[in-house]
Order: C-alpha cells, then structure tokens, then sequence
C-alpha cells in the first residue's frame, strides 16, 4: 500500500504550538508511508491540488491529512481524494488543531500527541477498503413541526417549490408570537396585516396539508424515508362541518377561562376560536373547563351550533404520514417571571409581560388597543420597562442574551409614547443590543424623537407605593452611569422576559434524534457553516427553536431551511452512506441477536438452502452505528469503516510506541 | 495542575456526535486541557467493544475514557444505552482480569459542552495520575492472547474481510461477551439500575 | 505636594494582584460581575456610601487597590445580604464586602472611625466576658467615639424595663476562659502557618481589637 | 390545644447575648411559646457569644471559631440542631456549619492545598471542630416543626382586628442558599404564623429591607433614616403594629423610636412587638411570661383598639395575608 501524509499548519492555528514538519518528517518513517509533507492551508485551492497531484504522481492508494475536526473538513478532503481517482473512503484525517494545537502550549508534548495521532490515522488507513454508496428512492414530501412565522415560510416556499408539505401545530391556530404581536420593529408596520396573509396561504395552498392541534408522536426511517405518526388530539368538534360562524362562543356559559392568545390578560369561553384571523378557524372546546365535561351538565354549543358540528364523542386520532425531510420550527416559550420575587413574583397585576403588553397595544386585543392598567383600568402616565429579565442572569440559570427584547422594548417605548402623548417611558437596561439593519437607528429614534428616559442600570425591586399616590409601583433602580440608587414611581410595569425554548423542545428533540442544549434550543450541525442543518441527515432547523431569534432572522433562516430540503429532494434517487454494517456470512451462526439489537431494524434473518440462518443487512436501513458489531458472537457482522480491525489498529499503534518509548 | 514527569497513556473512544463534537467545542473555545488523552473517534458509543477497552489497557494504556452522548440524546436512539450496560458490566469484569477499575470510565457529553469534556478530561487525567502507570502484569501478555483467539482477530492479523476468513472462530469462552451476561438475572437487575441511576 | 490630576492609567495604575487577592480570600469569581447595578440598586445604604457597590466591584476589578480600601462604603455596609441574594451572576457580594474591610484594616485604613470603634469595642467585650456586656459596650464606645451623649436619653427606658444589666451575664462555665483563649491564640496563629496573607490580617486586626479593648474596669461600670 | 406529641421534637437552645439583656423579653417569650406547643428546649450549656457581625467583619476564621464553640457545646450534649431566636446568631452560627462541611480547597496560584476552614477554625479552638450542629430559627422550628396548623387549632384568644406588618428583617432568609428557609424575596412564614394567630396580615412591602442593624451606636443618623422608613411604610400600610423577630430591629423600632422619630419630624406610635409575644397572647399565655412590659411602645392601645375593631361586625376576616391587594 502507498500512503501520503499532509500535514497543515492552519496558518498559525496549528503551527503555533505543534512543530508540523517534525511531524511530517515521522510520518515518513511510518509503514507504507511513501510521502509526507507539510501545508500552510490543507484545505485552500493549493493544498487540494497538492493533494491531487501527489496521488496521481506518485499512485497513492490512500491518503492521510493531520489538521482540523473532521467534522469541518473530511467532506473536503473526501472530494479532493476522488477528484484524483481514489475511492473517497480510501482517506483518514487526524485532528491535530481541536484536539491538540487548541488545547494546549506545550509544542513539545503536542507534537508528540500530533505524531501519535498520525500514526493512528495511518493504520487505521491500512485497513481501508474501497467503499461505494447505493442509491434509493425519496419521499418527495416534508414535515414541518411548528407553524409559527418561520414554520409558515418554509411551509409556503417548500410548497411554491413543489414539495407537499405536512404542517403540524401543536396550538388550534397557525401564527406562533408573531400572531400576538402589535407592531413589529423597526419598520413598525401591523404584525398581523403581515403575517395573516400569508396564514391565508398555508390555509388554502393545495399542496400544504395542516394538522393543527396535533403533536408529533414519533418519527422512524431515515433521510429520504422517514415515516412520522401524528396525534391530532381532539377538538370535540368535527372540523370538517364547523364553519367558524361563532355562534357557539355566544352562548357557552363557562367564560372564566383564561385567554392564552391574549395572554391571560382577559377570559374566554370553554368552547373557543382564539382570533379572528385564526387559520384554521375552527371551534374546539377546552375538556378541562367545559362544564359538560368537568360538571357533566350543559351541552349548550351542540345545541347552538348550525352546521351540527359538535360532538363530545370525538377522539384524538393518530395518522402516519410518509415524508423525506423533517425542518423543526417549534419557537421559543418566554421566561415565567412569577420566578423573580424582587418584581413581585407575579402578586402585583401592574407588573406585566412584555407578550401581555403587545395584546394590549394590539387594536384587535382585549382591550382594542388602549393601554390600561390591569388593577384599575387607568390609563398609565408612567409606565417603565425592564430589559434582560430572565436573560443574561445566571442566577436563574438563563445566561444567554434574547437577541430581540431590547428591540421591541425600545418599540414598546415608543408606542406608548405614540398612544399616551403625556406619558413617560423609561428603559431600564444594561446594554441595548441593536445589530440589525436599522436597528440602532430605531433605538436613537426612541431616545431622541420619542423623549423615551434610558436609564443604565438593573431594577433589584418593585413595591407598592403608599399614600397619597399609593396605588402606584416603585421601581427602585440603579443608574450605574450617574452611580446612583434610582426610585420612580410607575403606574405600570412591564418587563421584557427573555426567550426559552418552547415546552417540550427537549423531547421533541429525542424523537427527532436531534441534540439541543442545555437550555432546549436545538444544534445546528455547526454553527458557522452548516446553521441549519442539523447532525442528523434529513433533519433541518428554522426560527427561534435554534435560539432566540427576530422575524428577520426566523424568516431568512426558514427559508434557507425550504431551500436545503428543496435541494436534498430535487433528486429523484439519494446516496446512501456506505459505512453500514455487512456481514460476513460465512462466519455468521445465525443467532439472531444482532437482529434483536439493532435499533433501525436494519437486520433481517435470511434462510439458506440448507435450512439454516444468516443475518442480512438492509442497506437503506442500517444507519452505520455499530451496535450489532459489537453483540455479534462471532464477529461476523462488521461495521465498514470501523471494523474491529481498523479500531483496534488504532490501538495498537497506539500501544506499540508507548511499549517503545516506556522500554527504552 | 499537571504533573511535568511521565505522561500517561489514555485513550478516549469518543462518539461522533456528541462527545467528538464537544472535544471540539473544547478545542474552539480554548479550554486548555491536559495531553495524555488520545482519541480514538467511533460513529456511536454503543460501537466500543468492551475488548477494545480491555486490549488496550493490557497492552499497556494507564487508562481508558468512554463519552457517548447523554442518555436519551443517542444519535442512533439507545446506542448509548447498550453501551452503558456493556461497559458498566465490563467496569465490574475488569479487577478479575487484574485491572483497577478506575482506570475505566465512561461519561456523557454532548456536542455543546465543551467545558463539560474539560472536566471530564482533567478529572480523568487526574485519576490516572493518582492510579499511576499500569503495571506491566506478567498475566497480561497470556490474558491478551487468549483475547486475541476470542475476538478471532489480532493485530498481527490483517483485515479478516480480506484475509481468508475461512476459519470461522466461535468464541465458546464467551469470557468477554458482556451480552450473555444479561442471561443472569441478578446481574441483569444490577445493570438496570446502574441504568436508572443516571 | 498633590501630583496634578491626570487620567487613571490602566496599566501603571492597576495591581492585579489585588483583584487576585480579593478574589482568593472571598472565593468569588469577581470577573463575572457585568456592572449592572442591582446591587447598588438593592442596598439601602447607597444614599450614605461615598462609592455605590457595583463602583467597588468595579474598582476591585480594575485592581485600584487604594480607592477600594479607602472608601467608606465598605466600613458602611451591614452584611444585610440584599445584593448578595440579588445578584444575577451569583456573586456573594456581600462578602467581597466584608474581605475588603478586611483588607482595609490591615492597611490601616478607617475613614469610618466610629464603625471601627464599635467593632472593636464589641469584640474586646466578648474577649472578656465570653459574651457582649450590653452596658459596658455602650459605655466603652461613647467614650471612645466622643458622642458620650449620643444615647444618653435611651438608659432610663431601659433601666426601668430591665434592659439595662449593669453586669456583665457571664457563661457559667469555662466558656469564659476559652472564648480568651480563641482570641488570643487569633493573636499569635501564623507562625508557620500557610495562609499566610490572612494571618497577616488576623494579627493586624487583633491589634486592633486589642487596642480598642483596654478599657479600665471603672469606665465600664460608669454609664 | 396540641396534646403533646409522643416524642416532643427537642432542640438545643441558643439565647444569644442581647436576649440576656436588651431582648429579655424575646428569650422570655420564646420560651413560652415553645413549651405551650410542646417543643423542648434545652440549653446549650456555657454558651458564650457566637461572635455575630462585628466578628466576621474583621476575620472570617474568628467568626467561625466563636460561632462553632458553641455548635460544639450542643454536639456535646448529643444535639445537632440548635435553635436560636435571634437571626443575627443564626447567621453567624449556620455560616459556621456551612463553612466547616467544605472540603480542603487547593490554591489556584501556587497549586497547593490551602489548610480548609475546618482546621483554621481548629486551630482557634484548640478542639475538634463540631461535625454536624446545624442552626435553625425558633420561628423555623415553630413554623415547620410544629406547623400553622397545630398552631392555629392551639389557639385560644385569636388576635381578632389586629393589623399587624409582619417583618423578618435582612437576614433571615438571605441569602438563601445559606439559610435556606422560606422565599428571600417574599417571605410568608411570619405571615402564616400571624394569620394562625387571628391577627391581619397587611402586605408589607419592605418583610426584608434592612432596618440599620448595629448602627444605631456608630451612625445613628443612618439608623434613623431607615428605621423611619420602615415605620412610615407599616403606617402607610394602615398595620396597628409591626412584628419582628430580630433583637436588633426592635432595639431601633422601640428601643430607639424617640430618636427615630425626632429625625422623621413624624410621632409614630406603633408598638413593635416580637412575633414570641403576640404568639403567646393568642396561646392565651399569661403577659408576664411575654414580658410585654418591657416594650417601650406598649402594646395594649393597639390591642385595645382592635378589639374594639374586631367587636364591628365588618370587620370580621380576621385572618390570612391579603392577597394582590396593593396596599392602599
Ligand atoms: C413581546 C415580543 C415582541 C416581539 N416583537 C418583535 C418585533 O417587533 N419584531 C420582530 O422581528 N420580532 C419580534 N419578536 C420576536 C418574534 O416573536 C420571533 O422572532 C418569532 O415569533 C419567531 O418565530 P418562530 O416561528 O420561530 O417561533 P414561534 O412564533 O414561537 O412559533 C413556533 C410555533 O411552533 C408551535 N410549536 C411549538 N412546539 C411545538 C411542537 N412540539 N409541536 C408542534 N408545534 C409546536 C408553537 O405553538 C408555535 O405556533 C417579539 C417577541 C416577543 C416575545
Ligand atoms: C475584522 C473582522 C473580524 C470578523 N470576525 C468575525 C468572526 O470572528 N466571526 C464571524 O462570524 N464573522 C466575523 N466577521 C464578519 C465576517 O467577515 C462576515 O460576516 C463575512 O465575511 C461576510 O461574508 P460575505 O460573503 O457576505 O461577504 P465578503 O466576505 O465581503 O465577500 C464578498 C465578496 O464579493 C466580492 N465582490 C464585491 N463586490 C463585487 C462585485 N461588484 N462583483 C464581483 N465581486 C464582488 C468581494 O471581492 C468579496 O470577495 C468579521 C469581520 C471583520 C471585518
Ligand atoms: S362549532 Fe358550530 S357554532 Fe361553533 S363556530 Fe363551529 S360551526 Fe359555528
Ligand atoms: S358544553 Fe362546554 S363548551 Fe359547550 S357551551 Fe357548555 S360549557 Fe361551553
Ligand atoms: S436583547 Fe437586550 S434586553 Fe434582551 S436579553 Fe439581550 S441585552 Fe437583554
Ligand atoms: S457597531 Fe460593532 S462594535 Fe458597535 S455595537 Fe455594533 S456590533 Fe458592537
Ligand atoms: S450498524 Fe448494525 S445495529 Fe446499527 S443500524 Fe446498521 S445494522 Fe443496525
Ligand atoms: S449476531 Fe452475528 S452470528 Fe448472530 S446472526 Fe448476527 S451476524 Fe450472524
Ligand atoms: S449585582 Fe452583581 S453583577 Fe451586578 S454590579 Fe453588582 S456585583 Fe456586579
Ligand atoms: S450587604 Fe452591604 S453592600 Fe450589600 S446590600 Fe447589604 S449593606 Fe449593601
């Protein structure tokens, strides 16, 4: 065998603290080693076509590169390998930059660790084998989880390129926060007047099936071939007969029940269409508060409804849809603030959400559009915001920035000024992250043209005011630029509760076999390069479910979702990954346990002439992660790529020099 | 922090997606960490054959590190499950082939946590250091043969896909194959609540 | 003669050591704090410090050792915990609070004098009596702090209540004698022993005590 | 009435300098209401002084020395729980136990280990450190030992019309991750305790801010200002008394109110009882066991006054805090 070794020294990333020419110079000692050399950038237009000339000069049969985490650059190397004629398997990378030049200063020892880790790579290379994909049908479909702005745009531009699309919303209405919201910053245009058309779309497009009031239940198969159960819970209403006439809303006499459209700043009624521009715009009834259902007596709306369409009967449903990609865009849920003692933990109705705010300001909200206090109705004449509540603040285990609550702060600001023109607002804040296109300017619009009082420092407590203005809030503050302890005393309070991942995201997450972070948010396949695919082929992200984002942002990264799905299902065929397990039949003794353990299914048992048994792989099925490998008996089923040889290959070289330099 | 003498000999079977990726975040972030550590990357935890583990601390590494991804976050659904039996159940085998068990550990980190697998690192580098070199067991070359035969491969040997597998080798001794110990039930209850531990 | 003002040189002006000590002796990661202010905002005595809490931090971060431990606030601040429990990046603030004072007694500084006087003369109380002698503390400290009439109008609701003991309420035991000897061995710990720097403290501080704890039995039985 | 239980949870107790003295009546009452619930106290013995604020303002280890002799004495006598009235003791003595659990700590400059607190403290006090005496407040024990419950079903002369603001001062909830009792921000233990009682709860805004601690000597004017605001605020809140449970607070509300008044220019006339002597009353304990002669304010107008009130037939909720009520 014939290898060749490149060594990068990522401009300084590597060569900084690991002496890469050392480390070429013992890769030329190592067996079957024909070349070694080091490179400035592996992976730039020379280093390739370096790579690509030394295979075709000096016949290589494989290839080693010692530089970045293959998880950036193996895809590169792979195409470089086959461009010259080699099998793109025949290629083995060592991660001396992540795992060695990063980690430590000591050139000495990680020029030692680099060399090992060229070792290992080569022997692992020895073992190698040509390997070559097979192609398989796809579904031409995709699922699409959470249709709130960013699931709508992806829903509609995957629809436009000819994809069907399968949209699942766990609410009774499409729309997420942004069918709540007001305005939006910084054009300060209708929320809705933006988004209820395009809601109008999904609704009718014919290639967009809806499930709403559904949830996921479990998702197998793979890229291309995944199928997906859905539970459609149900509304005790036939859909298919309800005409959202509202007559049924009229008249239930069960009307306490808290708004969550209106975020529980009003009630509404047990049977229920949540907004006007609701899509679909159906009545389902709410099982927990319905008196029917709770007291066993009532049955009003069944008796109202015209087009017959209640019934208490109905069940939830579960349907199994075939699709060949999956984009998640569950959202964000936002900070419960009733954590935060120090604002009153929730005892004072004056002290209100930044969301329960926007249904106020909103002209198709509870109170159409006129600010009044919860208490009393009042109109405010001071009202002060607080920024980053549940943000930035590890004391509640939410270290992160929301990304967007300075800016629709500073919009809030605004529109109270715009409503109350005798009115004061004040921002408390610790910093006014504003990097959006415009984003600054709007800030300095609300500081400048709008009179809005920024005041620099946190808020550690609110209490109720006494006497003579006793039904007033003090917010005591600091403004860390005057060095002050700061009161004012407001007729309302809002605060600006940072962004969380929606409820459930984690186990949503499981069933997708996606990772998420510690605090819900789902992972990009890399943050910089791949930001909206995810490590699990097939599967992509979009909106605030990858973290916090605005409008702008969940829209250009939804549609980027749509394109890569339109791109990965503008082929008829896919390639599959040829690194699955194959078994060796010869040494098989058809036991059986590695189909009992494989978790895709992948292994069927296949019978022989005589009678007996042997296991087979399906290749479009096996998803390459070596369970059965290590279950099997015999070794007769082996992972290629990481076959027992190539892992224990590894150790050995490992082992090997350690026996030299420890003997020596 | 480090002791300048020896470095030790660990290696690290790392999960692709997760642990892998958050070797990575350590790297990006800058998270200094000790040398010693070698790794060794597999597409899922539940890939590490407890002989690997075995053969490599016979053939003279102080120390064995497995991080797969945390449970319930499996790329592959429940690999990491499997590997947790296996390797727990190999946790328990290893003082009977003469090995201290610290010298073995298996831990969870996922892509984003890059200061987790800087702890996890450290912590284990540090228990190396406290253990410290393996002994060179006058067992350990006769252990390893009879390991050798087992598994039907050695390192002498070439790829048994290419080399004239003709020669099928049962392992009768199943000495290793930690999946006929979910047969004994009291083991097996052992095992699941290791398990439900986590 | 005064140097003409000029602006605070980060480099020549900074000792890092002294954020590396404060940061040693409080075990606070003293990096994190981001200057928000919900400290200052929180405590009740801001309106009477000379330098807010978060300006402290602030200038402990910077590493202006001088200003840090020649302000007021520190000697001003009640360990009433209010930033402490507020804090959004975990900080015990109010204990980087009290090693300040700490620091600052070992350098000598005591710009509240009266602050200083009290603790003392509460300690040296308790260093005699195993307990605090109400009336004698009172006593000791408005001479020393020169308001002797500061709470004179307080001894007759007090006297009739009962409040006032004119004698000390000794523990019966040797509790006594072993609350002398904590303090003395306070004293002289630090030969040989490893933390070093706090030692230091400790001997200083005990002077301190010491000092302010030679009152002659007659001034603490006369009122 | 409680019947006793078959065990009666016992405690070592811990009075604390002041209540020999200035707070007899908080040590006197205490113990009424302890052993009218069937909670047994028994004292540490040769207890001295835990060393409070001015200790750990000048040394950490000194603190904790003076704190853990006394810790010591409890262990000694074979108990691990020591209650204590006053929550500047508390304080001083659960910083102490919380401090000697740590382990050795190693230096981050020079990698060495750094002798931990416990052998400092060991150091101090010539003796084995105590291993496990933890502290706990007499109003914890009253509210979580004994419970409202049994508190309220053992009343018997309900404090019917009394508008009480109930305050726990700085430290007795903060921070909470030491002293781990009740909400730091809103706490409610004094509240329910009240409640049980028959009294009215007002919503007092400022339960936790600092009434100016020990510096009614060295700087009274600092005192002064935030013990008015407290009375102002309890006046504004319409409560005919504020509770307490610190020696220190009471000292500067009553003790010191002419002084406090006289900087306010108001003439507040509020009595400030410690939660210990309203307790008894309604346990319908005998006055000179609460020692209520010994507040400067007295109590009995604002008493009076309330029963008077509560004879209106209107007013008759006698009881639970309000709930988002502001204030009015
Ligand atoms: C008070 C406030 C004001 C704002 N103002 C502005 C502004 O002015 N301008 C601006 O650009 N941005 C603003 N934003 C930000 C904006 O709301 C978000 O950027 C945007 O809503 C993100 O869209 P999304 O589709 O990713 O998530 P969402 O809007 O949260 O939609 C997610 C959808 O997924 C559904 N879902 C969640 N989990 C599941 C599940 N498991 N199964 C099925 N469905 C699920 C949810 O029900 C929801 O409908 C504001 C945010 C807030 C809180
Ligand atoms: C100092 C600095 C540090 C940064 N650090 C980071 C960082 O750490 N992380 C990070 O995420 N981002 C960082 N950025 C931002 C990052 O550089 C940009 O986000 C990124 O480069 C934008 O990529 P682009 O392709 O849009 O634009 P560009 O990189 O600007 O590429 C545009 C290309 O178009 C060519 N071009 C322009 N006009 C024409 C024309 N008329 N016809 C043909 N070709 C044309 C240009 O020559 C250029 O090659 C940094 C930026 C700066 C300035
Ligand atoms: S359920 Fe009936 S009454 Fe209600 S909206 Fe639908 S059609 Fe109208
Ligand atoms: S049956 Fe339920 S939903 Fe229908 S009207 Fe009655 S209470 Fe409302
Ligand atoms: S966007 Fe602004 S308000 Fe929101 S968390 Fe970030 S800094 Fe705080
Ligand atoms: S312009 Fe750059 S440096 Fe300034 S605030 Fe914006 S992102 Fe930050
Ligand atoms: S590698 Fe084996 S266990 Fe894994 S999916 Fe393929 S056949 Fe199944
Ligand atoms: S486990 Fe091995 S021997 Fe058994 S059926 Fe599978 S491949 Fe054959
Ligand atoms: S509260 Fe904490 S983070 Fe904020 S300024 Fe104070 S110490 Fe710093
Ligand atoms: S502990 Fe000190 S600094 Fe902190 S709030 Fe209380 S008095 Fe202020």
């Amino acid at each position: 065998m014939r290898i060749g070794v490149m060594v990068c020294h990522c401009g300084n990333n590597i060569a900084a603290t690991v002496d890469c020419e050392a480390v070429a110079a013992a890769a030329r000692e190592f067996p079957d080693v024909v070349y070694a050399t080091d490179h400035m950038y592996a992976c730039s237009d020379p280093g390739q076509g370096t790579i690509e000339k030394t295979i075709r000069e000096l016949k290589l049969d494989g290839v080693v590169v010692a530089s970045c985490s293959p998880r950036m650059h193996e895809v590169t190397f792979r195409r470089a390998v086959e461009r010259a004629g080699l099998n793109r398997y025949m290629f083995e990378m060592a991660n001396i930059r992540e795992h060695v030049a990063w980690i430590s200063l000591d050139r000495k020892r990680n020029t030692e660790k680099a060399i090992d880790l060229v070792r290992m790579a080569v022997e692992k290379l020895r073992y190698d084998r040509p390997l070559t994909a097979k192609s398989f049908e796809v579904q031409k479909r995709v699922l699409i989880i959470g249709a709130g702005v960013a699931g709508i745009q992806a829903a509609l531009d995957c629809a436009e390129g000819g994809l069907d699309v399968v949209l699942v919303e766990r609410k009774q209405s499409i729309g997420g926060v942004m069918s709540k919201l007001d305005k939006t910053f910084p054009t300060v245009d209708c929320s809705v007047c933006v988004l209820g058309p395009k809601m109008v779309d999904v609704g009718q497009h014919p290639r967009i099936t809806l499930h709403a009031l559904s949830e996921v239940e479990e998702l197998s198969g793979y890229v291309g071939n995944f199928e997906v159960k859905i539970r459609k819970k149900t509304p005790f209403v036939d859909w298919t007969k309800c005409t959202g006439c509202g007559a049924c809303l009229e008249k239930c006499p069960s009307r306490k029940v808290r708004d969550g459209h209106n975020e529980g700043i009003c009630t509404t009624t047990a049977i229920n269409i949540p907004f006007p521009q609701a899509i679909p715009k159906r009545a389902a009834i709410d099982a927990t508060v319905c008196l029917r259902f709770t007291k066993g007596k009532c049955g009003v709306c069944q008796k109202i409804c015209p087009a017959d369409a209640v019934d208490y009967d109905l069940k939830d449903e579960v349907v199994t849809e075939k699709v060949g990609a999956v984009i998640a865009a569950t959202g964000l849920d936002l900070f419960d603030h009733t954590k935060c003692g120090e604002y009153g933990g929730g005892r004072y109705p004056d002290v209100i959400t930044s969301l329960q705010y926007e249904r106020m300001l909103s002209a198709s909200g509870p109170t159409a559009g006129h600010i009044k206090r919860p208490s009393d109705g009042r109109e405010p004449k001071t009202v002060v915001f607080i920024a980053c509540v549940g943000s930035r603040d590890r004391s509640v285990d939410r270290p992160y920035c929301s990304n967007f609550c300075c800016m629709y702060t500073a919009k809030q600001a605004i529109l109270t000024r715009d409503h109350i023109p005798d009115s004061r607002a004040y921002v408390f804040y610790m910093d006014i992250r504003a990097t959006g296109k415009g984003y600054e300017e709007f800030v300095r619009r609300a500081q400048e043209e709008y009179d809005v009082q920024y005041v620099r420092g946190r808020v550690a407590q609110i209490y109720p005011s006494t006497g003579p203005d006793g039904d007033q809030l003090v917010v005591r503050g600091a403004d860390t630029l005057l060095g002050a302890q700061v009161e004012i005393k407001a007729d309302l309070v809002v605060l600006a509760v940072g962004a969380e991942s929606a409820k459930g995201a984690g186990a949503l997450a499981e069933k997708l076999r996606i990772s998420y972070d510690a605090y819900g948010f789902f992972l990009e396949s890399h943050p910089k390069l791949r930001p909206v695919e995810t490590n699990t082929v097939g599967v992509f992200l979009a909106g605030a479910c990858q973290a916090p984002k605005d409008i702008p942002a969940s829209v250009a990264q939804a549609s980027a979702a749509a394109g890569k799905v339109l791109a990965l299902l503008s082929k008829d065929k896919l390639e599959s990954d040829p690194q699955i397990a194959q078994v060796q039949t010869i040494r098989c003794i058809g036991c059986g346990k590695c189909e009992r353990t494989c978790p895709f299914g992948a292994i069927r048992m296949r019978e022989l002439r005589d009678g007996s048994k042997r296991a087979e792989v399906v290749e479009t099925v096996c998803q390459g992660c070596g369970i059965c490998s290590v279950t099997c008996p015999v070794r007769a089923i082996q992972l290629a790529h990481f076959t027992d040889s190539q892992l224990l290959a590894e150790v050995n070289a490992l082992c090997r020099t350690w026996d030299e330099n420890t003997e020596s | 922090m480090q002791d300048m003498g020896r470095e030790y000999r660990i290696i690290g079977f790392l999960c692709n997606w997760c642990s892998y990726g958050g070797a990575d975040a350590a790297g990006v972030a800058r998270f200094s960490q000790p040398t010693e550590l070698r790794i060794i990357r597999v597409p899922c935890s539940g890939r590490v054959d407890p002989m690997f583990v075995a053969k490599a601390l016979l053939s003279g590494a102080d120390g064995v590190l497995v991080s797969g991804c945390h449970p319930r976050d499996c790329h592959y659904t429940e690999g990491n499950l499997y590997a947790r039996r296996r390797l727990e159940l190999l946790r328990r085998f290893l003082p009977i082939i003469g090995v201290d068990e610290g010298r073995f550990e298996y831990v969870w980190v996922s892509a984003s946590e890059g200061s987790r697998w800087r702890d996890m690192v450290t912590k284990f580098t540090d228990k190396i250091h406290q253990l410290g070199p393996m002994p060179r067991m006058a067992e350990a070359a006769r252990t390893l043969c009879k390991l050798e035969g087992m598994l039907g491969v050695s390192s002498a040997q070439p790829d048994m896909w290419r080399a004239d597998a003709a020669s099928p080798a049962p392992r009768h001794d199943a000495l290793l194959n930690m999946d006929d110990f979910r047969l004994d039930a009291s083991k097996l209850d052992e095992a699941k609540e290791v398990m439900d531990g986590e | 003669m005064q140097t003409p003002p000029r602006p605070v040189d980060l480099a020549d002006d900074r000792d890092p050591a002294f954020q590396a000590e404060v940061a040693r002796r409080s075990g606070q990661a003293l990096a994190s704090c981001y200057q928000c202010g919900n400290c200052t905002a929180g405590c009740v005595f801001t309106p009477d410090y000379d330098i807010p809490v978060h300006q402290v931090m602030r200038l402990v971060q910077v590493g202006l050792r001088k200003r840090a431990l020649a302000c007021r606030a520190i000697w001003l601040c009640a360990t009433c915990q209010a930033c402490t429990t507020r804090c959004p990046n975990n900080i015990d603030v109010a204990k980087v609070m009290d090693v300040l004072r700490h620091m600052a007694r070992l350098a000598g500084h005591a710009p509240e004098p009266n602050v200083k006087t009290f603790t003392d003369s509460f300690l040296s109380s308790v260093a005699k009596h195993g307990r605090v002698f109400e009336a004698g503390l009172a006593a000791v400290f408005a001479l020393k702090s020169g308001k002797p009439l500061q709470d004179a109008s307080l001894g007759l609701p007090m006297l009739t209540r009962g409040k006032l003991s004119l004698t000390p309420h000794e523990p019966e035991g040797n509790g006594k004698a072993e609350v002398a000897a904590i303090f003395s061995r306070f004293r002289f710990a630090g030969q040989g022993a490893s933390r070093c720097a706090d030692q230091g403290v400790s001997r200083n501080s005990h002077d301190d005590v010491q000092r302010g704890g030679k009152p002659s039995g007659k001034t603490e039985d006369k009122r | 009435m409680s019947a006793p239980a078959a065990t009666p949870p016992t405690f070592a107790y811990y009075p604390g300098c002041s209540q020999t003295g200035t707070a007899a009546e908080y040590d006197r009452s205490s113990r009424a209401c302890c052993a009218a619930l069937g909670v047994r106290l028994v004292d540490v013995p040769d207890w001295t002084c835990c060393g409070s604020t001015p200790a750990h303002t000048v040394d950490h280890v000194l603190a904790g020395a003076l704190a853990a002799r006394n810790l010591l004495q409890a262990e000694l006598i074979g108990h691990d729980r020591v209650t204590t009235p006053c929550p500047s003791c508390l304080a001083a003595l659960r910083t102490a136990s919380h401090h000697l659990a740590e382990p050795e700590a190693e230096d981050s400059e020079t990698g060495l280990r750094a002798p931990s607190f416990r052998t400092e403290v060991e150091r101090l006090l010539d003796r084995p450190a105590p291993l496990r005496a933890d502290a706990v407040s007499v109003l914890q024990v009253l509210v979580e030992d004994v419970g409202v419950e049994a508190i309220a079903a053992a009343v018997k002369a309900p404090l019917a019309g009394l508008r009480v603001a109930p305050y726990y001062g700085c430290i007795m909830n903060r921070p909470p991750g030491l002293m781990a009792f009740d909400d730091p921000e809103n706490p409610t233990a004094l509240d329910r305790l009240l409640a049980a009682c028959g009294a009215t709860v007002v919503d007092y805004p400022f339960k936790t801010e600092c009434c100016g601690a020990a510096f009614g000597m060295p700087r009274l004017d600092i005192m002064q200002r935030l013990s008015a605001r407290l009375l102002g605020m309890a006046a504004d809140c319409g409560a005919d008394a504020i509770v307490v449970a610190c020696p220190l607070c009471q000292m500067n509300l009553d003790l010191r109110r002419s002084q406090v008044n006289a900087c306010a220019g108001k003439n507040h006339a509020m009595p400030v009882p410690y939660f210990t002597q309203l307790l008894g009353l309604a346990l319908g304990l005998p006055e000179d066991a609460l020692g209520l002669d010994k507040l400067v304010v007295p109590l009995a107008p604002a008493l009076e006054a309330a029963k008077a009130r509560a004879a209106e037939p209107k007013n008759a909720n006698g009881g639970g805090p309000k709930e988002n009520a502001p204030c009015a």
